[in-house]
C-alpha cells in the first residue's frame, strides 16, 4: 500500500525535477509554494503525537509557505517588473540531469546512514537530503537573484523535513525557527531585491560582482 | 745585553742591506751602481733638509712617516736577530707584530689620502689591497709554525736552534713556505714583481706614488722605515732557509749576515731577472703565496700523522 | 636590583616628561638627554658594581594573574648592562645637540619617548629571566626601535628601511617564540632553567630556531638586510644605540640559550662560527662597497658581530673539546668584542652624525677634507676608524688578539675543529684586512682630502655632540692600553656560562693583557723618542706650503681626487662572486672625448636571492590565490558546500 | 531577571524607529550607558534566568556581554560624532537597527538552548543587515545582499547541524533538555557519529557567520562597505557571538569525549581562515578590507586555539577579548580616515602621522595591538596559543601558522606605514573632535590594562569558561 508519507515525498522529489527544468519565475514560485505545502504536512502523517498547539503551528506555517511567501514574491516579480526568466548558469537539460543523479544518489547513499528513526518512510531521508543539496544547487546555479531566493527556500524545506521528522523533541521550536528565518530571510531578501532592481534596474546577479579582490 | 747591540747594528745596518739590492740590479744592467753607503747619504742630506707640505694636508700628513718608521723599530725589537732572543717576546707576539704593520699601513694611506692627489689615492687602494692576502698567508705560515712548535711567538720560531727543528719536523714541505715568504716579502715592500720603486709611470706604482709629497726628515723616516720592514723579513728568510748554528757565537753571526746578504742579493737577482705584473694579475701572484703554505701545511698535518 | 630599577625609572622619565615639554624645544631636549643619561650612569655604576661583586639578584613580577615574569642579572647581564648603559647614557647626552634642527617638536619629544622605552626594553631583555619576560621585552624592544628607525618618514627610503626592519623583527620573533615554544613542549614551565634536561636532538632543533631569531635582531649575514637601510634611515644616535647595543641583544640571546642549554656539543660551537666566518667576511666586503657613510658603518656592524660569533664559536668549541683556556679565551674574547663594538660603533656613529647633521649629505663621494674644520669629529672618528679594524693599540685587537689566541688553541683539535679554527684565523686575518681598507676608504675619503662638493665646507658645532665622542673615544684607547679590568670584567660575565670550570682563575689570562699593556707602553715609547727626533731634526728649518704635486697636471681640480668607489673597486673586483655589481657606462664612441657618465652599485647578493627565492614566490602563490574572492556569490556559496563535503570526510 | 537586559535595547531599538530623526543618537548613547550597567550589575550577582531552559548566564556568555557593552557603548558615544560628520540617510533606521542588533547579540550570549542560540544568531543577520546597506550605493547593496544569503544558508546549516544533535540524542535515548549546560552533563551518552556530523554542520553554519574560511566570503565585503560604526560592531562583537555558538558545541563535544576530533576540525579551519587572510592581506587596495580580513586571521587564530585547546584556549579567550577591544578601534579610526581623506583606498591616504596625530597614534597603537605586540594582550594570545601548539605536537600546523602570521605582518605594516606615513593629498576635511578619539584611546587601554593587570573575577571567568574544554594554564 502507498504509504502517504512516501507518496508526498515522491510528489516533492517530482518537484526538485520540475523546479530544476522550468525557466520561468511564475512557474518556479509555484513550484515551490507546492514543495512548501508537501513538505509542511508531512509531519501530520508521521504518526507522532500531535497537541493542539503544535497542530496550530503546523497550520501556520502551512499558509506562510504555501500562500504567504509566493503571494509576496509574485507581487515583488509585478511590482518592480522583473524579468521572469531564471537565467540559469548551468542549462535546464543539464540541471534535470544533475538533479536525477542527485536523486538517485541520495537514495542510494541514504541506508548506509542507518538511522534507527524514520525507519518505515524509505523516501524520507533521501528527499531531505535531495532537497537541502538541491537547494544548494540553485543558488548556485541561477544567476536570477529571485530564482536564488527560492533555492534556499527549498533549502530551508530539507532542513525542515530533518527537523520535524527525524526527531520530535525539538519539532516546534525548529518549525518555529524556520518560520522566523524564512518569513524574516525572505521578507528582507525582498526587499534587498527591490533594491537591487532599484540601483542596477536587474536583479541578474552578475551585476553583483564588483566586490572582489 | 746582546740583544741590544744586536738590534742596534740591525737598526744601523738595515740600509747598507738595501744598497745591495742596487748594486746587485746594477751589475745585471752591467752598470757600476751607487756606492754601498748611497742610503745613508740619502738619508744625511734628507735629515738636513726642510719640507714642503701640501695646503690639503694636515697633521695626519705628518703622523704618517712617525707612525711607518714607529712600528718598523717597534717589529725589530720583536725580532730574533741572528737567532738570539729578541729585546720582548711573549706568547702572541706575532700577531700583534703583523698587526703594527697594519697600524703603518694604515698611516701611509691616511697621508695619502690627505694630500687630494689623485695618484696617491690610487696608490693607497692598492697598498689597501694587496697586503690582506698576504696578511692571509702570515697567519697560515703561523698555523703551520703553531702545529710544528705549539707555541705563538717568533722566538719559537727563529731564535737558536728552533729553525732547524721546524725543518725536521716538516721536512720538504717547509720550503714552500719559504717560498710563500719571500713573495710576501716583494709584496709587503714593494719590490719588482708586484711593485717596482724605479718606475717612472706614477700610475703603475703603489708605495712611491703613495709618498710622492713628503719631504725632508719625514721622507727620510718613510725610507728608514722601509728598510726596517725589508731587514725585518729578509732575517726571516735567512732564518728559515740557513737554520744551522754552530757553537761558536761568533760564526753564527757571521753566518747569519752572511746568509741575509744572499736574501737581499737574490731579492736584486728577482728584480732584474724578472718585470713588474700588471696591476691585475698581482693579486694572483699573492694568492700564491697563500696557497703555497696552505699546500705545506696540508702536507705536513699528513706527514705528522 | 633596586638602583637597577631605580635608573630604569629615571629613564623612563626622561622619556615621558619631553611629551609634556614639546611647546618648549630647550627643555625638552634638555629634560630628556639629562635624564635618560643620568639614569644610564647610575645603571652603568650599579653594573660595573655588580659585575666586581657578582651576585645574581633576582625580581619577580605577577602578570595576568598566572605568569609571574622574573628578572635576574647575574654577571652575564651586567656585562651587557654596561654596555648597554655606556652607550645609552653617551648617545642621550649626543642628542641634545644633534635634535637641534628639527622642526617637528611633537615628533622630537615622542622620539625621547621611544629612544627611553628602547634602552629600558634593552636593559630588560638581557636581565629577563623566562620566555615571558624575554619575549614581552624583546618586542617592546622591537617596536620602539621601530618608531625610532620610521623617525624621518617623509622619505620613501626610510618607509622601506622601516618596513624591512619590522619584518625582520617580527620574523625573528616568531623564530625565537617557535624555539621557547619547542623548549615549553619539553619543560612545561616557562622558565629558563629547567631546560638543560631536554634530549640532545630538541636542544639542537631549539639552537637552530634561536640562531635564526637572534641572528636576524643581530644582523648575522643572510639576516642582515634590514640593518643598512635601518641605520641610515634613524638619527645617528638612534643608529650608535642600535648598531652599537641594541643589535648585541641577539648577541645576548644566543650565548644565553648557550648557557641555558648546557649543551656542550661541538655542534652547536661549529655553527656559530661557521655563522660567524659568513657574517664577518661578507659583512666587510659589503662595507667596503657602500657609498652611504652610515651604510659602511652598518655592514661593518654585521662584521663586527661575525667576530664576536668567531668569538663565541672558538669559546663553544673549545668547552666541547675539553679544553678551558680556549673556551674561556674565546667567550671572553667575545663578550669584550661586544663591549668594544659598542664603543668604537657608537663613536663613529655619533662622527658620522655629525658629518650628517652639519654637512647635510651622508654620501661618502661628495664629502671629503671634513678634518680641518671639523677637528675633533675627524680626531675621534680616526681613533674610532683605528680601533674598529683592531689596530693596536686600540681596544678592537684586544678582544681580536684573544680570541686569535684562543682559536690557535684549536688547531691541536681534531678534523673538523681544526679546519674551523683556521678558517677563524685565516678569516679573521682577512676580515681585519679588509676592514682596515673599508675604514681608510671612509676615513681617508671623507675627512681627509678636499672637499668633493659645496656642501662638505661645513664645520663641528654642538659640544654635546663632541664630548660623548670624545668620552667614548678616550675609552677605546684606555681599553686598548689598560685591557686588564675590563678582561676581568669579561671573564666575570664567563662565569655564569655553566662551563663547569667553577671559579675562573684570572692569571693566565691577565698575563696577555698585561703583555699588551706593556707593547702598548713601548710602542708609546718608541713613538715619543721618534717625535723627539723628528722635532730636532726640524728645528730651525723651513718648513713650507704648496699645492700638492700634481704628477704633471697643473690645474687639479677636487672632483679629481680618487673616490671612494674607486678605492675599493679594485678589492670588490678579487671578490666579484659574491659582491655583484651592477655599471652603467655607455661605451666609448669616436675618436674624441664626449660627455659621459659612470654609475656603479653594489647589489646586496643575500637581498637578491632571499627576494629570489622566498619573496617573489610567495607574492605569485598568493597572487594566485587571490582569484577565490572573485566577488561571485554563487561559487561563495560552492566553498559553504565544498566545506561541508570535506569536513564530513573527518567524521 | 536575566532577560531584561535583552529587552532594554529591543524596545530601545523599536522606538528608535518612531522617534525624530536626530535622537536616535542620543537614544544610542543612553540605551548603551544603560545596557553596560546591566551588564556590570549581571556580573556581580549573576542572577538566575525565568526561563531556565533557554537562558543562562554563562562565563564564556558573560565574557562576551560584557565586551559587547563596553563596546557598544563606547561605539555609541563615537557615533553621535560620526553621524554629525558623515551623511547619512535614514538615521532612525540606522539607530533603530544598531539597537536591534545589541538586543539580539544580548539574546547570544544570554541563550542556553541550542535553537534559541540559533534563533538569536539568525537575529543578528537580520538586525545587521540595515546596517550594511546604509550607504544605499550599488556596492553596499551587493555587499547586503552577499552578506544576508551567505549567512542565511549558513545558518540553515547551523539548524541542520542543531537539529542533528537533537537526533544523536534520539539515538542515544536521552532525555533531557536541549539546552547546552544539560548536553554538556549528558554528553557521554549522545550517539557520537550524528553528534559529530552535527558539530560540522555547527561549525560550517556559525562559521560562515564567524568568517572563517572559505566560508569568510561575506565579510571583507560587509565590513567595508557599512559605516565604521556598524563595522565596528560586526567585527567587534559579531564575530564573537558566533564563535559562541562554536564554542559552546565544542563543550559538549568535549564532554563527550570528541575533543580531538572537534579540536582537529577547528585547527583546520582556523588555520584555512590565517592563509586565506594572509592571501589577501598582502595586496590589499582598501584600509576597510584590510582590516576585515585581519578579523578574518583572528577569528582563525581564535579557533585554531580553541582546536588545541589547554593553554591555548586561555589564549583563545584572551585574542577574543582583546581582539574585539582592538579591532573595534581600528575600525573606528577608519571612520575618522574615512571622513578625512574621503577615499577607500589606501593610496588615497598617507601621511596620517602629521595630518591627524590623533587617530594616527590610535590606528598605530591598534595595529601594534592586532599583530601581537606587548603591551597589547593579544601578545599573551598568541604566545599561548603557539606554545599550547608546540606542546600538543603540531609542529607541521604551528609551522604553517607562524609563517601565515609573518605574512600577514608583513603585509599589513606595509599598508599601516603607506597610511600613516606615506605620501598623502593636500586636504583633510576633518577636525579630530574628541568623542571621535577617545573611544578608540579607551578601548586601547583597557586592552593594555588587561595585559599587565587582570581583575581576579575576570580571570576566574575566563578560567570557568575554558575549563570544559580543557584549557588554563
Amino acid at each position: 500500500m502507498m504509504d502517504p508519507v512516501d507518496t508526498l515525498l515522491a510528489m516533492v522529489l517530482l518537484s526538485v525535477l520540475i523546479s530544476f527544468g522550468s525557466s520561468r519565475l511564475p512557474a518556479l514560485i509555484k513550484v515551490i509554494a507546492f514543495q512548501g505545502v508537501a513538505v509542511s504536512i508531512v509531519p501530520l502523517f508521521m504518526g507522532h503525537e500531535m497537541t493542539w498547539g503544535g497542530i496550530v503551528f503546523t497550520l501556520a506555517t502551512l499558509m506562510i509557505r504555501g500562500i504567504g511567501i509566493p503571494v509576496y514574491l509574485s507581487r515583488a516579480i509585478k511590482k518592480v517588473a522583473i524579468h521572469r526568466e531564471v537565467e540559469p548558469v548551468v542549462g535546464y537539460h543539464a540541471s534535470l540531469l544533475a538533479g536525477l543523479v542527485l536523486i538517485v544518489a541520495a537514495i542510494y547513499v541514504s541506508p548506509k546512514f542507518n538511522l534507527p528513526v524514520g525507519k518505515g518512510y524509505i523516501l524520507l531521508l533521501p528527499s531531505a537530503i535531495t532537497l537541502i543539496v538541491a537547494g544548494m544547487f540553485l543558488l548556485m546555479a541561477r544567476r536570477n537573484a529571485i530564482a536564488m531566493v527560492l533555492g534556499y527556500i527549498m533549502m530551508e524545506n530539507g532542513i525542515y523535513l530533518v527537523g520535524t521528522t527525524f526527531s520530535m523533541r525539538a519539532q516546534h521550536i525548529v518549525e518555529f525557527g524556520i518560520l522566523l528565518d524564512v518569513l524574516a530571510g525572505v521578507m528582507i531578501m525582498a526587499i534587498i531585491l527591490q533594491n537591487i532592481k532599484k540601483t542596477f534596474n536587474d536583479v541578474n546577479t552578475t551585476l553583483l560582482r564588483t566586490l572582489k579582490e | 745585553m746582546q740583544s741590544v747591540v744586536l738590534l742596534v747594528s740591525a737598526l744601523l745596518l738595515a740600509p747598507l742591506y738595501s744598497a745591495m739590492i742596487l748594486k746587485v740590479k746594477a751589475f745585471f744592467g752591467g752598470k757600476k751602481g751607487p756606492p754601498l753607503l748611497i742610503n745613508y747619504y740619502t738619508l744625511i742630506k734628507l735629515f738636513k733638509k726642510g719640507s714642503v707640505y701640501s695646503t690639503s694636508t694636515t697633521l695626519i700628513f705628518k703622523l704618517g712617516p712617525l707612525v711607518s718608521l714607529c712600528t718598523a723599530v717597534m717589529i725589530l725589537l720583536f725580532l730574533p736577530i741572528a737567532g738570539h732572543p729578541p729585546l720582548i717576546s711573549f706568547n702572541g707576539d706575532i700577531i700583534l707584530v703583523i698587526y703594527l704593520m697594519a697600524l703603518a699601513r694604515f698611516f701611509t694611506i691616511a697621508a695619502a689620502l690627505d694630500t687630494a692627489s689623485p695618484f696617491e689615492g690610487m696608490g693607497a687602494a692598492r697598498e689597501a689591497f694587496f697586503p690582506i692576502i698576504c696578511e692571509a698567508a702570515l697567519f697560515m705560515m703561523l698555523i703551520l709554525f703553531y702545529i710544528l712548535t705549539g707555541e705563538l711567538n717568533l722566538a719559537a720560531y727563529f731564535a737558536g736552534a728552533q729553525p732547524l727543528g721546524l725543518w725536521q719536523s716538516a721536512g720538504a714541505p717547509l720550503l714552500f713556505v719559504v717560498l710563500a715568504l719571500f713573495i710576501v716579502m716583494l709584496t709587503e715592500n714593494a719590490r719588482v714583481p708586484v711593485d717596482d720603486p724605479a718606475t717612472h709611470l706614477e700610475l703603475t706604482m703603489i708605495h712611491e706614488v703613495m709618498v710622492l709629497d713628503h719631504s725632508g726628515p719625514d721622507f727620510a723616516f718613510i725610507e728608514l722605515g722601509a728598510f726596517y720592514k725589508l731587514f725585518f723579513y729578509a732575517t726571516l728568510v735567512a732564518r728559515l732557509l740557513c737554520p744551522w748554528t754552530f757553537d761558536v757565537p761568533l760564526l753564527d753571526l757571521i753566518f747569519f749576515f752572511g746568509v741575509l746578504c744572499l736574501v737581499y742579493m737574490a731579492i736584486g737577482v728577482t728584480e732584474s731577472v724578472m718585470a713588474r705584473y700588471r696591476m691585475d694579475k698581482v693579486p694572483q701572484f699573492v694568492l700564491t703565496s697563500f696557497a703555497l703554505v696552505f699546500f705545506a701545511t696540508v702536507i705536513t698535518l699528513e706527514f705528522i700523522k | 636590583m633596586q638602583p637597577f630599577f631605580l635608573s630604569l625609572l629615571i629613564i623612563s622619565c626622561g622619556g615621558i616628561l619631553p611629551l609634556f615639554l614639546w611647546r618648549r624645544p630647550l627643555l625638552m631636549r634638555g629634560a630628556g638627554a639629562t635624564l635618560i643619561a643620568a639614569g644610564s650612569l647610575l645603571g652603568l655604576v650599579d653594573a660595573a658594581r655588580q659585575l666586581y661583586a657578582p651576585v645574581a639578584v633576582t625580581a619577580t613580577v605577577d602578570l595576568l594573574n598566572t605568569v609571574p615574569i622574573t628578572f635576574t642579572s647575574d654577571s652575564l647581564s651586567a656585562f651587557f648592562l654596561v654596555a648597554i648603559f655606556a652607550v645609552s647614557g653617551l648617545t642621550a647626552v649626543y642628542s641634545f645637540h644633534y635634535m637641534d634642527k628639527s622642526d617637528h617638536a611633537v615628533r622630537t619629544a615622542v622620539h625621547y619617548l621611544f629612544f627611553s622605552l628602547l634602552i629600558a626594553a634593552m636593559a630588560l631583555v638581557v636581565t629577563a629571566d623566562d620566555m615571558i619576560a624575554f619575549l614581552l621585552c624583546w618586542e617592546i624592544m622591537s617596536l620602539s626601535s621601530f618608531f625610532l628607525v620610521v623617525y624621518s618618514y617623509e622619505k620613501e627610503q626610510n618607509r622601506r628601511a622601516a618596513f624591512l626592519y619590522a619584518v625582520f623583527s617580527q620574523v625573528g620573533a616568531m623564530f625565537i617564540l617557535a624555539a621557547f615554544g619547542v623548549m615549553y613542549a619539553c619543560t612545561e614551565s616557562f622558565a629558563f632553567a629547567g631546560a638543560s634536561g631536554m634530549p640532545a636532538a630538541i636542544k639542537l632543533l631549539v639552537f637552530i630556531l634561536a640562531m635564526v631569531g637572534f641572528g636576524s635582531k643581530a644582523g648575522l649575514f643572510p639576516l642582515h638586510i634590514w640593518l643598512p637601510q635601518a641605520h641610515p634611515a634613524a638619527p645617528s644616535h638612534i643608529s650608535a644605540l642600535m648598531s652599537g647595543v641594541m643589535i648585541k641583544t641577539g648577541i645576548y640571546g644566543i650565548i644565553r640559550l648557550y648557557a641555558i642549554l648546557e649543551w656542550h656539543a661541538p655542534v652547536l660551537g661549529q655553527i656559530v662560527l661557521a655563522a660567524g666566518l659568513v657574517s664577518g667576511v661578507m659583512g666587510v666586503i659589503y662595507a667596503l662597497g657602500q657609498k652611504d657613510l652610515k651604510k659602511v658603518l652598518a655592514f661593518s656592524s654585521v662584521e663586527n658581530v661575525g667576530i664576536i660569533l668567531i668569538g663565541m664559536g672558538v669559546g663553544m668549541i673549545g668547552v666541547s673539546a675539553g679544553k678551558p683556556i680556549m673556551a674561556v679565551l674565546g667567550f671572553a674574547g667575545g663578550l669584550l668584542h661586544v663591549l668594544n663594538h659598542a664603543l668604537f660603533k657608537s663613536l663613529l656613529f655619533m662622527g658620522a652624525g655629525m658629518v650628517l647633521h652639519r654637512t647635510g649629505t651622508g654620501v661618502i663621494d661628495h664629502l671629503g677634507g671634513l678634518i680641518k674644520r671639523m677637528p675633533i669629529t675627524g680626531t675621534t672618528f680616526l681613533i674610532g676608524a683605528l680601533a674598529i679594524p683592531g689596530l693596536p693599540p686600540f681596544n678592537g685587537f684586544v678582544s681580536e688578539f684573544l680570541i686569535y689566541i684562543g682559536a690557535f688553541n684549536g688547531i691541536a683539535l681534531g678534523k673538523t675543529n681544526f679546519v674551523l679554527s683556521l678558517l677563524a684565523i685565516v678569516g679573521m686575518a682577512l676580515i681585519g684586512g679588509l676592514a682596515l681598507a673599508a675604514f681608510t676608504r671612509v676615513f681617508g675619503i671623507v675627512f681627509q682630502g678636499e672637499p668633493r662638493s659645496p656642501s662638505a665646507q661645513a664645520i663641528e658645532q654642538g659640544p654635546t655632540m663632541l664630548l660623548p665622542m670624545i668620552v667614548a673615544a678616550a675609552a677605546c684607547v684606555v681599553i686598548g692600553v689598560f685591557p686588564t679590568a675590563f678582561l676581568t670584567m669579561a671573564i666575570q660575565a664567563v662565569e655564569p656560562l655553566q662551563l663547569g670550570y667553577g671559579r675562573i682563575p684570572l692569571t693566565p689570562f691577565i698575563q696577555i693583557t698585561a703583555t699588551i699593556t706593556r707593547a702598548a707602553v713601548v710602542l708609546f715609547a718608541v713613538f715619543l723618542i721618534l717625535l723627539a727626533l723628528r722635532k730636532l731634526l726640524y728645528s730651525g728649518k723651513t718648513v713650507t706650503r704648496s699645492g700638492t704635486w700634481g704628477c704633471g697636471f697643473t690645474q687639479p681640480s677636487a672632483r679629481m681626487q680618487y673616490t671612494g668607489s674607486s678605492y675599493a673597486a679594485s678589492i670588490l673586483a678579487f671578490f666579484k662572486p659574491l659582491v655583484p655589481i651592477e655599471e652603467d657606462h655607455p661605451p666609448v664612441i669616436g675618436r674624441f672625448p664626449v660627455k659621459t657618465h659612470y654609475q656603479s652599485r653594489t647589489r646586496d647578493i643575500a637581498e637578491h636571492q632571499m627576494d629570489r627565492l622566498i619573496v617573489k614566490p610567495v607574492l605569485f602563490l598568493f597572487d594566485k590565490l587571490r582569484w577565490l574572492q572573485h566577488g561571485d556569490i554563487h561559487l561563495y556559496i560552492g566553498y559553504i558546500l565544498l566545506a561541508i563535503v570535506v569536513a564530513l570526510f573527518f567524521v | 531577571m536575566v532577560e531584561t537586559i535583552i529587552l532594554i535595547p529591543l524596545v530601545a531599538g523599536i522606538l528608535a524607529f518612531f522617534l525624530p530623526r536626530t535622537s536616535g543618537r542620543l537614544l544610542l548613547v543612553l540605551t548603551g550607558a544603560v545596557h553596560l550597567v546591566s551588564s556590570v550589575l549581571l556580573w556581580i550577582y549573576r542572577p538566575e534566568a525565568l526561563l531556565n531552559d533557554y537562558f543562562a548566564v554563562t562565563p564564556e556568555g558573560l565574557l562576551s556581554l560584557i565586551v559587547i557593552s563596553l563596546l557598544f557603548f563606547l561605539i555609541a558615544i563615537y557615533t553621535r560624532s560620526y553621524l554629525e560628520a558623515a551623511e547619512i540617510h535614514a538615521e532612525h533606521v540606522f539607530a533603530g537597527s544598531m539597537l536591534l542588533f545589541l538586543g539580539s547579540m544580548t539574546l547570544v550570549t544570554l541563550s542556553d538552548h541550542i535553537m534559541v542560540m540559533w534563533i538569536a544568531i539568525e537575529a543578528t543577520t537580520l538586525a545587521s543587515a540595515p546596517l550594511i546597506y546604509t550607504h544605499r550605493s550599488g556596492a553596499s547593496i551587493e555587499a547586503t545582499w552577499k552578506y544576508v544569503l551567505i549567512c542565511s544558508v549558513g545558518i540553515a546549516l547551523a539548524l541542520l547541524g542543531s537539529v542533528l544533535i537533537a537526533l544523536s540524542m534520539d539515538i542515544g535515548n536521552v532525555d533531557a533538555p536541549m539546552s547546552f549546560s544539560s548536553l554538556t552533563q549528558v554528553a557521554g551518552r549522545l550517539d557520537p557519529l550524528w553528534l559529530k556530523t552535527g558539530f560540522i554542520f555547527i561549525l560550517v553554519g556559525y562559521g560562515t557567520k564567524m568568517g572563517l574560511a572559505p566560508m569568510h566570503t561575506w565579510l571583507p565585503d560587509a565590513h567595508s562597505e557599512a559605516p565604521s560604526p556598524a563595522s565596528a560592531l560586526l567585527s567587534g562583537v559579531l564575530l564573537n557571538c558566533a564563535y559562541l555558538g562554536i564554542f559552546k558545541t565544542n563543550k559538549i563535544m568535549h564532554a563527550a569525549g570528541l575533543g580531538d576530533f572537534s579540536g582537529t576540525i577547528l585547527m583546520v579551519f582556523g588555520l584555512a581562515s590565517i592563509v586565506a587572510a594572509a592571501t589577501f592581506i598582502l595586496k590589499q587596495t582598501e584600509y576597510k578590507r584590510l582590516l576585515a580580513y585581519s578579523s578574518i586571521e583572528n577569528m582563525g587564530i581564535i579557533a585554531f586555539g580553541t582546536g588545541i585547546g589547554g593553554l591555548g584556549a586561555y589564549g583563545a579567550m584572551l585574542c577574543l577579548i582583546h581582539h574585539s577591544l582592538i579591532k573595534s578601534s581600528l575600525f573606528l579610526c577608519s571612520g575618522n580616515i574615512l571622513i578625512g581623506y574621503a577615499s577607500r583606498a589606501i593610496e588615497g591616504t598617507g601621511q596620517l602621522a602629521k595630518r591627524m596625530p590623533k587617530t594616527f597614534v590610535a590606528l598605530f597603537g591598534g595595529f601594534a595591538g592586532i599583530s601581537g605586540f606587548p603591551p597589547f594582550g593579544i601578545f599573551f594570545g598568541e604566545l599561548f596559543i603557539i606554545i599550547a601548539a608546540f606542546r600538543a605536537g603540531h609542529y607541521g600546523a604551528v609551522s604553517i601558522f607562524i609563517l601565515s602570521i609573518c605574512v600577514i605582518f608583513a603585509g599589513f605594516i606595509k599598508h599601516i606605514i603607506r597610511i600613516s606615513f606615506g605620501p598623502s593629498p593636500s586636504t583633510i576635511r576633518m577636525e579630530e573632535q574628541p568623542t571621535m578619539i577617545w573611544p578608540q584611546y579607551v578601548l586601547l587601554v583597557t586592552s593594555v590594562v588587561l595585559c599587565f593587570w587582570m581583575p581576579d573575577t575576570l580571570y576566574e571567568t575566563i578560567r570557568l569558561a575554558v575549563a570544559t574544554i580543557g584549557g588554563g594554564i
